[in-house]
């Protein structure tokens, strides 16, 4: 036996082992997930047990080197353990945007006290961060965002304002990107600044959407205080570390696009029945829906096979650009047709299914994590290498 | 007939923009909404509109109305797409007086009609019973009884059904599920005994009900039109509802453009205004063709349904299908260009999106109309 | 009876009398019109009959002055005799870029010897008249070009090459765009010019389109000679009259749309017939027929609200281009729509009805008299005032 | 199984890219069209093509072939797509050597394979009969004569018929006119009596031909596979056909897109580089990224014809639909922004909008399989 099929072997009987029934069962929405943090009410026993134990293997953050809490998994290890867990349909314990994002950027970018200071407190699920970027005039223009850190020798002084911040008000940390220079161009006069929440300074408020209730919040600083020790990289030198987490970000979403969804001829069928003729009633939709569908098979390929070429070096890195922008907007075009199919009932606000809901919620797809646009331009630049004006 | 407004509708329009933007903008949609609104709609905003005429366009002179026509209700309708007014405009002055109008007796035009122009009763049509639009698909029954019909069955997606006073309802006195011959049509009042009538929660805020018909006894005279030869008329008032209805989604449509143009040469990014961005002219240019498009076959329509009304059903549907498809366009657009704002329930363009959805979807979407064309082209 | 009506019943008399049977069958192409000029070889009797008698009575332009060679006819009575003309099929008598372009030019901006010395021509279809304004390096960016005039005292001189230009290889003059001032700027640099072929200097070489033959030339002037008074309006004014003749051009290109043509569903019922349910055997075609006539009702509407606003004083200038990109872009999903529901047949590159060259026509109206895309900037800045950069 | 060419494909691709670029480029066809060519191919090439193993691609080792399988047949054909060489490689290597491996009896695999791998034998398949790609849709009548059968019917679009040696006919031996059931296959050499084959003078100037078969007298041995049994067999020879076609367009695809995007970086308009608009920007980047979708289907499904040919019905329908209406978006959009040059037959990419249009309409156009697709999904 391989040391990768004992591994399989092992991991499998751990699962069998730990992972609580309660855990096996497909989670409704984001609001059954676990996201830890300091004012974390756990909604059960077991996804309590289900997060300490796996935070005790450090298989919350697999692929982290151990001492960061993580599980030191080689990448083969790591794909072993997604697939034992997700043949159990075992839940992911700990969602979290600093297992996403920040763990990845201080990994980069962090000196060694960050590192131990802050992973391991994400991988147990201890604190709980939130994401600050866009800012009310600073939003496909990210790198024009004006939230104001200054320099008062013992510590920064904070003030401005973010928009967009997921669950900020539910977050302890929150990491951001600040202006350290206003002369300078403004992609040079921009740090990372890792900002404790639990002061005056930081205050947030919900952001309702068109969809209703959002995870969103406007966060304000005023007169926030931020220790030196918690600048993460060269000051003025914070646009490396954002271009690095756009770039993840973008993957991340473009990811999302149409991957397990219910295929919505199946969907179409159910609602709307077929003829005698063995053909969906609304012969206009069938058509759609078709087109649809076909789009979506070759746009699953199509993550298959950046991600295999990407694998063996073949591939474009601006790709991830393309997947974002036709990975959304075939998403839109889904839920668009998913509300045809659903007739009068999907047009109803608090209806079982919600489709309205989601529907609406989809259309911020094409705008959050960069815009359509920008990533068209992306593909314009760097893939086309057409010329800029 | 030339495609322009005559000077008579052309006031009309004015004076209809002006008092809507005053006493209707889309603040009045957010407020209803947000307080819960019984009512769903301002009954002060409707009696200054009863008072205008608004609810006597279609109503002959000779019942008390002004019966300026389908191009003079277009006019009204498409003010009201621009500030999304919640009213029972279109169930009750283009869709009641239609039936009434056009199909009722003599009796049950001088018990309604003078009551519709003077704002003083709201209609409402009846009609669908499943997912979607399918108006010879009429499982509802009117049985015979006594000296009239019992009536069973129910009703849903009823635009400004829990604040109507009397239902226009379709049910079958013969025929089959799917038959057009056996459909016959009913006034029945809101108080009728057996009538419940619930209103459903929409996207868009507008007043939607359910109604159940439960042993609902009616007289003969509660006909409207033939017995068993409903289809037709049915199929007429549905009409000037839809053509009501690709207006007032035409006039969404342009607030959603205006609206848009402006931002665009508002919002900075990268140093510029974002409208100087050819990508985005582009799509507002192409935008602002698919909308005028929609306006032309829209009058067009509302031309064809004030002088050969019984020759009107392709161009209606030409019109639903194709005001309804730019519309959710220019709703789409519009919350793209303006980004993340757009996405926010505190700016008004998402009510914009929810709107021309149902507006779309009432009595038959995009696709049902496409498909009812080419079977009216025979194809 | 009114003068209009007295003038209906006359001019339908006269044409009953005068219009010989041949000229009121339809004509099945270009080819069978008659564009008069110099080395104009009538195809038939009833042609040049037809011709000299409508010439004679000045109604190959019924509504220019009499004095040069016009009808002299009001805006209705031109419309009278055109619904007589159509009410018995009667041909145009007389095909001519001297009709539609150079004559509103010269009746605007030509002085009376000018319009003393050409217009008569035009109108009796004697000489025949090229169009030159592409350049192979001006196309979109028309001003830019770079044809050389220079004054030589007693004539100018010219020097360049145009494109596009239809039928040059038959014409007999063409009135021209030239670069009379190097160093102005663009707009500012160019004259209207007239210029007759019959010399040396002046050759032309047909240009073979993907679709096979066409009208259009490369006209070629190595030192052509043109007289003084040639000259059209002001010396380096020369832009006005373009941008008059190019409005004029785009509102001619975006009427001739989806006008009178054969309804596509009809000619796919044709070609593909029906299925038991009696829709179209093609469902996904069906869709898309549907779709695309129903966008050419609105289309129609368009063309018709638009023209009654501008008469009723109400139009939006520029929607002319509006129109043409509309008209161009729909004209083209018409014809691949025609493609596909002529199947293999219309794949055949010399069958009956020539769908395919047809096809491969129309992709050009969207690139002559103005592309899409300038149409749509025109739409943006003019219509929507959105600046530019 | 991995989304990226083996080593040895890779190196296929590049082998083939660079002797189509040298000895087949576009000029190639041009000159083949502009000398109205009796063949409609070069036979040098063709020759040249099977010294390099070309035509044994799909052929078994055990019969002359180095059966590299579907993904390299692909990689050929997207080769070829980019150069518009015209030649018979999907009839024959791909189709005719694929009918004959899966379907053929010994005698028949014997008697073809290693001709096909030479590169001596040249096939073609002889499908459609109507205006429309219909394959069940047979009229040609194989009647039982003698130890034989006799064949009558007219078939067209047949590519490369008239430089097949040999024909693979579709013929009804039992059942109605649209019947899967009881059509079979036919071997049909192209010298036997009672044949006559014309050719059709096609909008890409590519080989198609009408087939006319007047009492063609044929032994049972002729039949390939079983009799009354061919639907599948035909099946499955259309989608190697299709996916190599699918696998073509990719490269047109590619190669339009590429053209451009070097257009639009020269040419000037306005003292700009054209390329510096974001209104064409856009278009291009999502140009590219609908080839980037087709790319990925298209060896996603040559892949499944090499591990599951007997299911990949649905991904070579998803395939050429997609593929097809990507390709003629790539040709409608490298002429519009080549602007005027892009008419001119002087230029090349008016022969890509040509043979994208036909290739997509071979064997079931983009309508065709956005329907069948529908219907495997069974909605």
């Amino acid at each position: 036996m391989s040391d990768l099929e004992t591994f399989r072997a092992e991991t499998r009987a751990w699962l069998e082992e730990n992972c609580p029934p309660e855990m096996r069962k497909p989670m409704t929405g984001e609001g059954d997930a676990c996201w830890g943090g300091r004012n974390w009410t756990f909604q059960s026993e077991a996804q309590k047990v289900w997060l300490e134990r796996m935070a005790a293997k450090g298989w919350t953050v697999p692929e982290w080197p151990v001492e960061y809490g993580g599980g030191g998994l080689s990448k083969e290890e790591a794909k072993v353990l997604r697939d034992e867990m997700k043949a159990i349909k075992a839940r992911s314990p700990l969602m979290s945007f600093g297992i996403w994002m920040l763990g990845p950027a201080l990994l980069k970018f962090g000196n060694e006290e960050q590192k131990k200071e802050h992973l391991p407190k994400i991988a147990r699920g201890e604190i709980r961060w939130a994401q600050g970027y866009s800012e009310p005039n600073a939003g496909s223009d990210l790198a024009s965002l004006m939230t104001k850190c200054e320099d008062q020798d013992d510590h920064y002084l904070i003030n401005g304002q973010k928009v967009w911040t997921s669950y900020a008000d539910e977050a302890d940390w929150i990491f951001a990107l600040v202006r350290t220079d206003f002369d300078a161009p403004k992609h040079e006069g921009i740090s990372f600044v890792l900002v404790d929440m639990d002061q005056p300074g930081v205050t947030t408020k919900p952001i309702k959407l068109i969809s209703g209730k959002s995870p969103f919040c406007e966060t304000f600083f005023d007169d926030a205080r931020c220790e030196k020790y918690n600048l993460v990289g060269e000051k003025n030198k914070g646009w490396t570390i954002a271009k690095y987490l756009l770039t993840h970000e973008r993957e991340m979403i473009g990811g999302t696009g149409t991957g397990a969804m219910r295929p919505m001829g199946d969907i179409a069928v159910q609602q709307l029945g077929l003829n005698d003729a063995g053909q969906l009633c609304d012969p206009v939709l069938r058509t759609d829906v078709a087109r649809a569908e076909i789009d979506g098979l070759a746009f699953m390929a199509t993550m298959e096979r950046v991600t295999d070429e990407a694998k063996s070096g073949q591939g474009v890195g601006a790709n991830s650009s393309m997947l974002k922008y036709y990975g959304t907007e075939l998403n839109k075009r889904r839920f668009e047709l998913m509300m045809d199919s659903s007739g009068h009932d999907g047009l109803e606000w608090d209806q079982e299914n919600d489709v309205a809901r989601h529907w609406l919620r989809t259309k911020a797809n094409s705008i959050e994590g960069g815009t359509s646009e920008v990533q068209l331009n992306i593909i314009s630049k760097r893939i086309l290498n057409l010329p800029t004006a | 007939m030339a495609m322009v407004l005559s000077e008579e509708a052309g006031m009309l329009k004015d004076a209809a923009k002006g008092f809507l933007a005053d006493s209707a903008p889309v603040s009045q949609l957010r407020k209803l909404r947000d307080t819960e609104s019984a009512d769903g709609f301002d009954r002060d905003t409707w009696k200054a509109m009863a008072e205008m005429g608004w609810t006597s366009v279609l109503v002959p002179e000779a019942h008390g109305g002004v019966e300026m026509g389908h191009v003079a209700a277009g006019v009204i309708a498409e003010e009201m797409g621009r500030t999304l007014t919640a009213s029972p405009f279109l169930s009750t002055a283009v869709m009641g007086a239609t039936a009434l109008t056009r199909f009722g007796s003599e009796a049950q035009k001088g018990e309604w009609l003078p009551r519709i122009a003077g704002g003083k009763a709201i209609t409402a049509l009846a009609v669908d019973e499943g997912r979607k639009h399918a108006p010879a698909h009429v499982e509802t029954r009117a049985e015979r009884s006594g000296n009239g019909f019992k009536l069973n069955g129910k009703k849903s997606f009823v635009a400004d059904g829990h604040i109507a006073d009397m239902l226009i309802v379709s049910a079958r006195t013969a025929g089959g599920d799917a038959e057009e011959d056996g459909v016959s049509l009913f006034l029945v009042p809101q108080d009728a005994a057996g009538v419940t009538i619930e209103r459903a929660s929409m996207v868009d805020s507008r007043n939607s009900a359910r109604v159940i018909l439960d042993n609902v006894e009616l007289n003969a005279d509660a006909v409207l039109g033939d017995v068993d030869n409903g289809y037709k008329p049915l199929e007429a008032v549905l009409d000037a509802g839809r053509a009501g209805l690709s207006a007032e989604m035409s006039g969404s449509a342009q607030e959603c453009l205006e609206q848009t143009v402006e931002y665009l040469k508002e919002r900075k990014q990268f140093g510029e205004v974002i409208g100087t961005y050819q990508g985005l002219q582009h799509r507002a240019a192409h935008l602002y063709s698919e909308i005028e498009l929609g306006k032309s076959i829209v009058l067009k329509t509302l031309q064809t349904l004030d002088l050969a009304p019984d020759h009107a059903a392709m161009m209606v549907s030409a019109a639903k299908s194709k005001m309804g498809s730019v519309a959710q366009l220019a709703a789409q657009e519009a919350i793209q260009m303006h980004g993340g704002i757009g996405m926010t329930d505190e700016y008004d363009i998402g009510f914009f999106i929810k709107r021309v959805r149902v507006a779309a979807a009432l009595f038959g979407d995009t696709n049902y109309h496409t498909d009812k064309f080419a079977r009216l082209r025979k194809y």
